[in-house]
């Protein structure tokens, strides 16, 4: 989580100083959401992301120098700089990436647990979206679909309050969106998001009846993108009251001082940590910055199969 | 040899396919018991079961979208959109997933995406659109319109054992159609290359799809009246087999391009403006399309009919040429 | 009621005679759904329909000799002869017609209830559409839409056991479809499509408080096809002996034997209106192939306004 | 005359009309408080009120749709499709639904459909993509393209009190661009009328949009090296000006067309199909497209300008035909 935090901090203060190009939207104050599903899940088992997906990356296992040298725009990154933010995959590790478009990734989870349920290897294949992109008519289809067959597929909702300057409220005529699940007859959860626990406990059990053959569930993350939209947002949707509320509530925050008080974490040991994840984010853009540019000519190789 | 429907050996190749390789399965509405809307997967589901033959909802964006998904984990799903208009539905699935996977991810996306376009049966103007302009030319689709049986099936098996997105059409008009075929399927097609229907010296008429099956017959018509026309029947648009192209119009100098969609902003453009730019030297006359009209194809039959390109134009201008 | 089903029998007749080309779905079996709906309506107020769309357009009022004449292909056709059996429209009487995309005439349904809001126009539109169509991704992004903007818009749903030979329960997750209405916090309702007082009720009650200004509804007339799907269809996909049952439950057959049993109609005033119907489709029949085909060269004008 | 931003000028026209038509109301995502993703209706829903400064949730499916019924049901909607990638998921809407009403149904639909095209900022392989291919030549549809902040108000205008479905496209380059406009806005500019930017006697550069800009900053350069290029700004793609475009041809006899989109397919075939059609005899020159590469638009700040239509070829090819 702390990793997820610096890596995203650091991203938008490359930004700022110009040295990485294009567009990134960063994940902070939801990294209890990609951090607890990837503990609930296994090594065979399949996530897919959104535009925000450097949390749900990192956490499943990538390598935080890879991700960061195809932010930079580099041959050593995931997509050899040819996707940029919202286009990497890294099957390896069971990581289906996204595309940029909004819900576009609902189906393509739908197919990677179909996939799943075809050749009976009991994977369990995460979807990850947000509240705004529950709104396009694609989540329908594949919740239907997935839902009527069985599929072994977990979409996890974060709500994290807003789709860009849009608030839940004005962006969906019923809130609850776990309350989406009786639509299609699969099970619906809501849990707090930002608790790390809480996350990890609701999608390791509907894991588990997924993998046992229940079929798909809608679990919805309740949580706050403390960061803008992306990069140049100035917010005005929202109040900085507001923000500083959401603050209180950073889940790191939150994990650190649970740790603490059971004794698992210590200062120094949490300094530890801290410098550990520092150190890795920093060794990232030193990679990504010394790594070579692609070369514009490999393009013309690389159309097909 | 034997004499087969269009359809008919679709639907052998696709058993063939299905028997060969358990990764390939089929999904797409009404496929199963129902067999699909022109009968191509019809009795596959007793053979192969619900699960390789897979009905599916009504929601072309996720199955397009699914079928992606799953073609990326390691399946090889050939899909049916029921009409080719339906597949305006899923154009953000192919545009912009589907296509991306390789050129981007570096990823394969072994994906056949079978569909009718065409017009003729008075189906009216969502049943009867010829939308391969949509995505000729999308980078990273293939495009394969046969014009007979035995192409179909050669090149179906070529794109279902292709790595990429292939999109597979089949002309509504084809499916009754019989065909002289082996008693054998024939052997899978290379992509890319043209079939020269017939050899001819005086001008060249350039198809795909059920034009090309209409250019044959206009061929033979003009051979009776002394003209001699080449037939190039395209097989595929992407890639496009430009060498056939260039070699046939600088030969005869003449050349017509038919297209069933609109004329305007059709794949008939594409390919005059690659024979002009590379046999702008050798052409007699400026190469010329006869496509469909610039409208929607409306249900009456002598509106539809003035709608399609006509038969008789093709037989005019090749006598305005050569007289 | 008896009119419609006449002018569907007439159809099926003509499309096995080969005067009527194209393509066609009739909606025998469903026409309380129609006439129910529409005798709960204003004069104000807007319908669309489906591909299986005449008993919505002759309910609504339409002209049975100009929708027929549009059947045979006809200048003096409501589409004159451009759009066939899918496509007509006739807005002077809130007709707002399909398009022959399953599902495609959701959104603009809900347009037109936009623009009835907007204007203030106290109208409410009726969308009609299939079990299959609800599944299709648009459904979901109008219903929300509607929903959060409270439009005046009734979404009746003609779950007729099929979608071509899709049953039901072979194409949506969760059959009981106004359950769907909780996704977005609406009112759902599920009624029997074969009453017509039934069907004529519940819209009526919708309507009213669609127009006060409570925004839309989903309510669901369960119903059968009893014809095929559209000509040439062989219902592999069901048994005969399900077809017979529900014939029993044919709606004309119960609404007749009801306004016999409370006296409204006699054998006599019954045969009376059969015979009226008859004529008029006759009528019909006779005014459509003897109206002039149109003229190709009026398509030149015709591509835009 | 001022100086003011294109996206300035977009959205002073955007009030006007709002002012002017009671009917007129905009809708898309995020264009109220946060003024839309490139700031076009900026301020707008103060003014005008959430009524008719509609933001919608991420549905463009629908968004599209519900624009279509209101604006048959009489209202004229000016919708806002956040980045032109994501008009893929409303090619339904628009090509079976928009481009019918009124060739099939006889009804009009005044729609306009707002949105930005274009690479060059980084955005990626799904933010960057021209896709006017999709709907040039689609009948019943109409497509604006301009190039600088005078005539996209003027079109806009235009395209907002017309009858029939007009996709509207705002290239992103061309949003910050500044450009000296007269104090008042201007009068609407019919659709269909290219603009002639430069007149000139060696050779024509056919472009629209964000290219059209190009080429003109391209004919300076190249009348400083004594090359008299006149550029052919089409304004419309649909419909075309092709008497200005055969003309232009038939007097400088070499024609290049600019196009950002992949060459294979795109709307310059169309154009040059046309061209040489009607101008064959008067071509010194084949007719030449410099497009983007057959490639998805990489993130990479070097790969994406490699995919892009490289400004040095204009003139190259400028040179080596004058040379
Ligand atoms: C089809 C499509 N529409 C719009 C966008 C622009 N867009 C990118 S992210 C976003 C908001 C998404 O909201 P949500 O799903 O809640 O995810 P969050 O940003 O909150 O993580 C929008 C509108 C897009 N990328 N794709
Ligand atoms: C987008 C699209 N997909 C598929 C079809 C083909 N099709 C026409 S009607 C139909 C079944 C529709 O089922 P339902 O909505 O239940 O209506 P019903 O036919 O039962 O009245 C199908 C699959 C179509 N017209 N459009
Ligand atoms: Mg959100
Ligand atoms: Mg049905």
């Amino acid at each position: 989580m702390c990793m997820i935090r610096l890596f995203e901090e650091a991203i938008e203060r490359l930004f700022l100083e110009g040295r990485v190009m294009g567009t990134a939207h960063t994940c902070i104050g939801q990294e209890a959401v990609a951090v607890g599903t990837a503990a609930a899940l296994e090594a065979c088992d399949a996530m897919t992301t959104t535009h925000r997906g450097h949390g749900h990356f990192l956490a499943r296992g990538a390598d935080p120098a890879r991700a960061m040298a195809e932010l930079f725009g580099r041959e050593t990154g995931y997509s050899r700089g040819r996707g940029g933010s919202q286009m990497m995959m890294d099957p390896d590790i069971g990581f289906y990436g996204a595309n940029g478009i909004t819900g576009g990734s609902i189906p393509f989870a739908t197919g990677v647990a179909l996939d799943a349920k075809l050749r009976g290897t009991g994977r369990v294949t995460v979807c990850f979206f947000g509240d705004g992109a529950s709104n396009q008519g694609v989540f329908h289809e594949s919740l239907n679909l997935a839902a009527l067959w069985k599929l072994p597929v977990l979409f996890v909702v974060e709500n994290n309050g807003y789709a860009m300057s849009t608030s839940t409220v004005r962006g969906l005529s019923n809130t609850h969106i776990a309350e989406r699940a009786g639509a299609y007859g699969i099970p619906g959860a809501s849990v707090d998001g930002n608790d790390f626990f809480a996350v990890r406990d609701c999608v390791a059990q509907h894991a588990a009846a997924s993998r046992a053959g229940q079929g798909p569930a809608l679990l919805e993350c309740v949580t706050y993108r403390l960061s803008g939209h992306s990069r140049g947002d100035a917010r005005v949707y929202r109040s900085r009251e507001e923000e500083s509320a959401a603050w209180e509530n950073d889940p790191i925050l939150r994990l650190e001082a649970y740790l603490k008080a059971d004794g698992t974490l210590t200062d120094d040991s949490a300094k530890t940590l801290r410098d550990a994840a520092h150190a890795r984010v920093d060794e990232a853009i030193r990679f990504a910055e010394s790594s070579p540019l692609p070369d514009p000519a490999s393009l013309q190789e690389d159309l097909f199969a | 040899m034997r004499s087969v429907t269009f359809t008919q050996l679709l639907r052998e190749t696709l058993a063939a396919e299905l028997r060969r390789d358990p990764s390939v399965f089929l999904m797409g509405e009404d496929i199963g018991v129902y067999g699909g809307s022109f009968g191509v997967t019809r009795g596959l589901i007793e053979e192969f079961g619900a699960e390789r033959v897979r009905d599916t909802p009504i929601s072309e964006q996720a199955l397009t979208g699914v079928a992606i998904g799953a073609a990326v984990a390691g399946q090889r799903p050939v899909i049916e959109i029921m009409f080719m208009d339906f597949i305006t539905l899923a154009v953000d699935q192919l545009v912009n997933m589907a296509a991306k996977l390789h050129p981007i991810y570096g990823r394969t996306c072994p994906l056949v995406i079978r569909t009718p376009p065409g017009g003729g049966r008075g189906y009216g103007a969502t049943h009867s659109q010829s939308l391969e302009r949509l995505f000729a030319g999308i980078p990273g689709l293939k495009i394969a319109a046969p014009s007979n049986a035995s192409d179909a099936s050669a090149l179906l098996q070529t794109a279902i054992r292709d790595n990429n997105p292939v999109l597979f059409l089949e002309h509504k008009l084809l499916y009754p159609q019989r065909f002289d075929v082996d008693d054998e399927l024939p052997a899978p097609l290379p992509f890319g290359f043209a079939r020269v229907a017939r050899e001819g010296d005086d001008l060249t008429i350039v198809a795909w799809s059920h034009q090309a099956f209409v250019a044959e017959r206009a061929a033979a018509q003009l051979a009776a009246e002394g003209i001699d026309a080449e037939v190039i029947d395209l097989r595929t648009l992407c890639p496009l087999d430009t060498d056939t192209l260039i070699e046939s119009a600088r030969h005869t100098g003449r050349v017509m391009i038919l297209e069933e969609g609109p004329k305007t902003g059709g794949f008939a453009a594409e390919i005059a403006a690659q024979i002009m730019e590379q046999a702008h030297e050798y052409l007699e006359q400026p190469v010329r399309r006869i496509a469909g009209a610039d409208f929607p194809i409306p249900s009456a039959k002598n509106l539809e009919a003035a709608c399609l390109p006509a038969y008789d134009s093709i037989l005019a201008l090749a006598r305005e040429w050569m007289s």
